[in-house]
């Protein structure tokens, strides 16, 4: 299991296909679920031209760490790997990569999901947006909806 | 005898200061803390974090924690 | 959206990446759910060496674009990319990948568990599976359950 | 005057072949079209595709058409 804290941008593709080889794990895994989440031009109502994203060095990776234990006890995983950007972050840039090795897929995605999910609603992140009338606050996250 | 007390994001900038030192005085709890900081019962909606966990607002702290408000998160 | 079938091995994310960025939505896509399917090396209580995967060249084609033409009328997406091998595959090689890009993650996310769900009871292909015993046709995938 | 039929994995090995033509006769089913190369009746397990599109078995044909049998797909 890894997380990790970035300032810098990434490319989650390669450090997800970069991580999966350092696994011994060859021939296990029948599932990986992955999540990449990006900045949009466009976020409630108006156009953002970037983001200045704060976290609680220590406390937010600590959490992290918690979440991906909690969701390898609730489901039958293989490895899990998370990474989210802090600090400046522009247009069409990755903000976080999640990725669920698992045996079987339901447990994957359902375990790439619930993490996506405490990541929104729980993990110390704030996102400031610079839009065309200043910067603000992001309230809430939108819903992640289950439409099935 | 002290407790360290952190701001993040909004509350950050409303408070103008990222982190202070408050004096600890056994029987504090986290509304003291922000009580002693702000002058005023701690807003509702404030989450806070001691020792880098969620906690409630009357935990009971000991000498050398840390004690954190923030917005609600906006991460992911 | 893309759908192509395939008999060599492929490296699903490089051909996310590469995908993605002949996409003209840069800035418009804040989530992409990605779901790669490997063979394991063991399936059905057995220890299994590889397998065949057969399809019906033309209606797996037709089903599988049928698939995620339904998903976009259900889902608000921006674009859709599935990928799936036939022939001879290997232990720990990529059968099948689905990659969903939307502006929210809801939407991407159910919508690639939506594709494979129907990839796997509605697409035709058949496994046959090489193991210790001989060769055996795989009678049913195992369920994708939702746990949530 | 013709329908195409196609088999797959299972039913091809089982069959001994992967496609055959038959006979067009005004009226033939889905049905029919099996009773006429395997004369027996079609098991309830049996999937049916005609012109590439999943079938139901009493599906009145036009000449011309391509059936396929297959069992339970396992893809993904």
């Amino acid at each position: 299991m890894k997380v990790e804290i970035t300032e810098s941008i990434f490319k989650p593709y390669e450090k997800i296909e970069q991580y999966q080889k350092s696994l011994q794990i060859h021939g296990q895994y029948g599932a990986v679920a992955t999540f990449v989440g990006s900045m949009r031009d466009f976020n409630d109502g108006q156009q953002v031209s970037g983001m200045m994203l704060e976290h609680y060095p220590g406390m937010t990776e600590k959490h992290i760490e918690k979440i991906c234990q909690h969701a390898s006890e609730k489901w039958s995983l293989l490895d899990v790997l998370v990474i989210h950007r802090v600090g400046e972050v522009t247009i069409g840039e990755p903000i976080v990569a999640i990725a669920v090795w698992a045996a079987h897929r339901g447990d994957a995605m359902d375990a790439c999901r619930h993490i996506l999910e405490d990541l929104k609603y729980q993990a110390p992140f704030w996102k400031k947006e610079h839009a065309g009338g200043g910067d603000r606050w992001v309230k809430n996250n939108t819903a992640g909806y289950l439409k099935d | 005898m002290s407790i360290t007390v952190k701001y993040f994001a909004l509350i950050r900038e409303q408070a103008g200061k990222s982190q202070e030192i408050v004096d600890y005085r056994p029987g504090m709890t986290v509304s003291d803390v922000w009580r002693t900081v702000m002058d005023e019962d701690l807003p509702s909606d404030i989450k806070v974090a001691v020792n880098m966990e969620y906690s409630g607002t009357d935990l009971g702290l000991n000498d050398g924690d840390e004690v954190a408000f923030f917005p609600s998160v906006t991460g992911g």
